[in-house]
């Protein structure tokens, strides 16, 4: 097995790594399956997968899943149930980690998957939320995956399907009802984004291996924040990276 | 009763149509096919997630109104039919109720009680808020109006002639959208004894007296995968997700598997079937609903 | 586990407790009877019908309010340990939070989605909407506030340990009340191995997340049925309405049903277990959850 | 078998001809479910039943029903769910006919299951609704069946469990927002009384073989109003009473 990886490959790892043991996820599509199914093989071997279409796990399926819905995530499943049971869960703060794909997201962490330009006539139709703003409203804590792009990390979004630390103020999400406590990483096919406690802006916590700030800074619309001690990601550990490709299409 | 009588007799123009209410597994594809070959104009449609089906009936043209919560196609996101009709009005505009996985299943259980809405704690802080006339903010809750659609059409693995249905797997909101509808629509895999059903009363998804048709159809979730029967065919999405980019490539895409197919039967000889078809078994333990 | 370790380590004194939530069969008499051995005080019983089981807790004192529509027992109708405590304060009074069965499942499923209330449609015009001050009406519409019991407890016919039930027959009110509840305890007829339960996700009633005890308890739902185990013990359904009619007749129930009993095992060699066993098999068409 | 027949056994009788063949029926405890199978088994052959319990059924059960959730009740059953999906079928006016059981009724059709004299310090205690205020709020029609006492037939009951036609001024129900028509009938140990369609007070449609309009107005607290066209119930018939007695407890 090569020890090369892809971009992807390196956001599939730092996603699997946000996952701790014992935690519920809620997994969403496409790559945070995957994740979830290499955290649960490697670190987090007791940690249970939540799929809005209806399921609960506690082992990665044993194979290719093109979505959550696929005969592989039913079968050993724990449980099998509507998908307003699993929202249930989700409602009462049960869910620990939330995963959420966007097309743009901004310094604050607030997704659009809606409309790129006024919603009568949109420049770009995207597919809408899924179950993109429970899981942004709801989980205790989420992160999203993004190929790091300008016209993808935009200074404000032009429309909030998911809402992160909204304008930035602290205590936003308090002060609005949200009850689930926001984005805590923006995970991009260069770096890895946090924000501060409380909510605010996303600062770069890491950059990933063979990528640098000067790139991070030209891809991102808005002025990036940078911590203090920012370092390296760490590259896909061999085991992580044996978990990804057992898991790609054929 | 085949699904063209089904459609024929239960679905007019105009009508609120749940599908897909799978959100991935159980999709109705056949039923939406048949929605096209019979040229429905006007259609609302009612869903979560819903694979490539609504995007298929929008480029299609027989939809009015969306109320769902995404619109894509499950191999790469975008929605092809859906961009060109929101971006373009090709082949015509569409109105759009947008909504979360979760506020269209609250919207469906308030038509189920009969309420005029349900309060949620999703869609704060979400301009969706402003976009859905349907879904307002009152008192730090959210108040999702009732969705009432007059026909939900189901996919499952087994129903009997009366229209118990027994549907295994995750449900997502099927329950829920034919608990709500005025009549639904069952299409099967198998068309099974009564005696099959009736063992098993937990299994059946629905009341039958919401049932006024019961279709045979077998291969009718295709491309999506049915537990038990069919995986999903991930060719047959890809395909589509490509050849629906341009409007000709759609227009291709439906004369060849739509309008040029009579039915479920001749679109299935089409389809590789065997790299489909789950032959293995993985039965569920029996329980015993003696009472003596 | 046994149920007085489950009772003893998750139902406190005070505690909001779910109890019979199947409304007439799988009433978990034997947990209500572990409750009353260890003197839990000032308990809130939450529950539609509950069999004669309400009215056992009162009588023996354990009680400090009722939420749920109906107490009484299945034989005769009223509850006398019920009328004895609201009529005279015998053995102490107890606050009554009255519903329907229709309000109290909205009540518990606006605590699943963490909502204040819920809307419905029912009790309109009933006197109730005076009494209970967590129902009220609004605008044409009756709000139910969230009831959120700390433990919900259920018999079930089989789990595994790790805490995965199967239940089956009428449901009652049973998912809505485990999952609004903070934590549940599970009795179950037979203990399984986890490759029975995982047989069949749809059939578990509960995420195991919310399971912190399994306990083995054969006959812990009698007099109450059990579908494929137990019919009603109509004996002494009828016996305990009887004897309850006077403080003393109770009292000796009491003693030689619960207090003299030291546990579920030696309360089922007091009953006539072959006139309520059942011995047939009506067992459920197996379903096929392969994937490939 | 005896022609002769009790009191309960003309009740079941009259309840078993509410039932029209096709409806749908919710039927409480006792002697309604004995009506349902005496119907479903002489006039009505497709009527269903459904039970709050959680089952549907179009036929009845094969032996003695102690409870609607009695084992043979659940064998065959066409439907075994949750109370609150059985629920939302009455809230969409889905079921045609209910049955609830009361301790006192007024002459508007009001019901009392719980509380004579004051809620605070009760003279007695009564079960409470059950699912009864569902039943007369939400069922397009609703019967009571009684013991035909004067502490049972009150000129006005203490407390309004289950509505019926509230004050009886015209189109009471309509104007609190109640959506089903209320109760269609009391059926007592004596008589059947009925009510004007829109609502409004009972009066005796029919009195029973054997008794007598003054043996009525007696055991009525309040002074009852009589049909111009007052008869006597029909007696039951031989197939009723075989239905009947074949299911009484042994």
């Amino acid at each position: 097995m090569s020890d090369a990886f892809t971009a992807q490959e390196m956001m599939i790892a730092v996603a699997a790594r946000e996952i701790r043991d014992r935690e519920l996820v809620f997994v969403g599509m496409r790559l945070p399956i995957v994740a979830y199914a290499v955290a649960r093989n490697t670190h987090a071997p007791n940690a249970r997968g939540l799929f809005e279409v209806g399921l609960m796990r506690d082992q990665a399926a044993t194979s290719y899943l093109g979505t959550m819905g696929d005969p592989p995530n039913v079968a050993g499943a724990l449980w099998a149930t509507r998908m307003s049971n699993v929202m249930a869960l989700m409602a009462q703060g049960a869910v620990d980690l939330g995963f959420i794909g966007g097309a743009e997201v901004d310094r604050y962490g607030n997704l659009n998957t809606s409309y790129v330009g006024p919603p009568e006539r949109p420049r770009v139709k995207l597919p809408g939320s899924g179950g993109g703003a429970d899981i942004a409203i709801l989980s205790r804590r989420w992160v999203t995956l993004m190929t790091h792009e300008r016209r993808r990390l935009v200074e404000r979004v032009s429309f909030v399907t998911s809402p992160g630390h909204g304008d930035g103020t602290p205590d936003w999400r308090r002060r609005h009802g949200l009850l689930g406590g926001g984005p805590s990483a923006i995970i991009t096919t260069l770096c890895v984004f946090r924000f501060p406690s409380g909510g605010g802006e996303a600062y770069v916590d890491s950059v990933h291996p063979g990528h640098t700030l000067a790139e991070v800074r030209e891809a991102t619309s808005w002025e990036v924040k940078i911590d203090a001690d920012v370092r390296e990601t760490p590259p896909p550990t061999k085991a992580e990276l044996k978990e990804i490709r057992a898991r790609s299409q054929a | 009763m085949t699904m063209a009588q089904a459609i024929d007799a239960f679905v007019a123009d105009g009508a609120s149509v749940a599908l897909g209410t799978g959100l991935e597994p159980l999709i109705p594809f056949a039923a939406g096919h048949e929605l096209i070959r019979q040229r429905r104009q006007d259609l609302e449609l009612v869903g979560p997630i819903s694979d490539s089906l609504f995007d298929e009936l929008i480029g299609a043209g027989c939809v009015r109104r969306i109320t769902a919560a995404w619109v894509g196609n499950v191999s790469e996101g975008l929605g092809h039919c859906y961009r060109r009709s929101a971006e373009q009005g090709v082949p015509r505009s569409i109105e759009i109720h947008d909504h979360t996985n979760f506020s269209i299943s609250m919207a469906l259980w308030a038509a189920a009680w009969n309420v005029p809405y349900l309060p949620a704690r999703t869609l704060l802080g979400s301009d969706i808020l402003g976009t859905n006339p349907n879904i307002r903010e009152v008192d730090g809750l959210v108040h999702i109006s009732a969705v009432r659609p007059d026909v939900t059409i189901l996919h499952v693995q087994r129903c009997d002639a009366q229209g118990r249905a027994h549907a295994w797997g995750p449900l997502g909101i099927s329950e829920e959208a034919g608990l709500a509808a005025e009549r639904v629509i069952i299409a099967c895999e198998e068309l099974v004894d009564a005696a099959v059903t009736l063992s098993d009363p937990n299994r059946i998804v629905l009341p039958e007296t919401k049932v006024v048709a019961v279709v045979h159809e077998p291969g009718g979730a295709h491309p999506s995968p049915v537990q038990g029967f069919w995986k999903r065919d991930h060719v047959l999405d890809n395909a589509y997700a490509a050849e629906s980019r341009t409007r000709e490539g759609y227009e291709a895409w439906l004369k060849r598997w739509v309008l040029d197919v009579p039915d479920r039967q001749a679109y299935m000889t089409m389809v590789d079937v065997d790299s489909i078809r789950i032959t293995g078994n993985r039965p569920s333990e029996p329980v015993n609903f003696a009472d003596e």
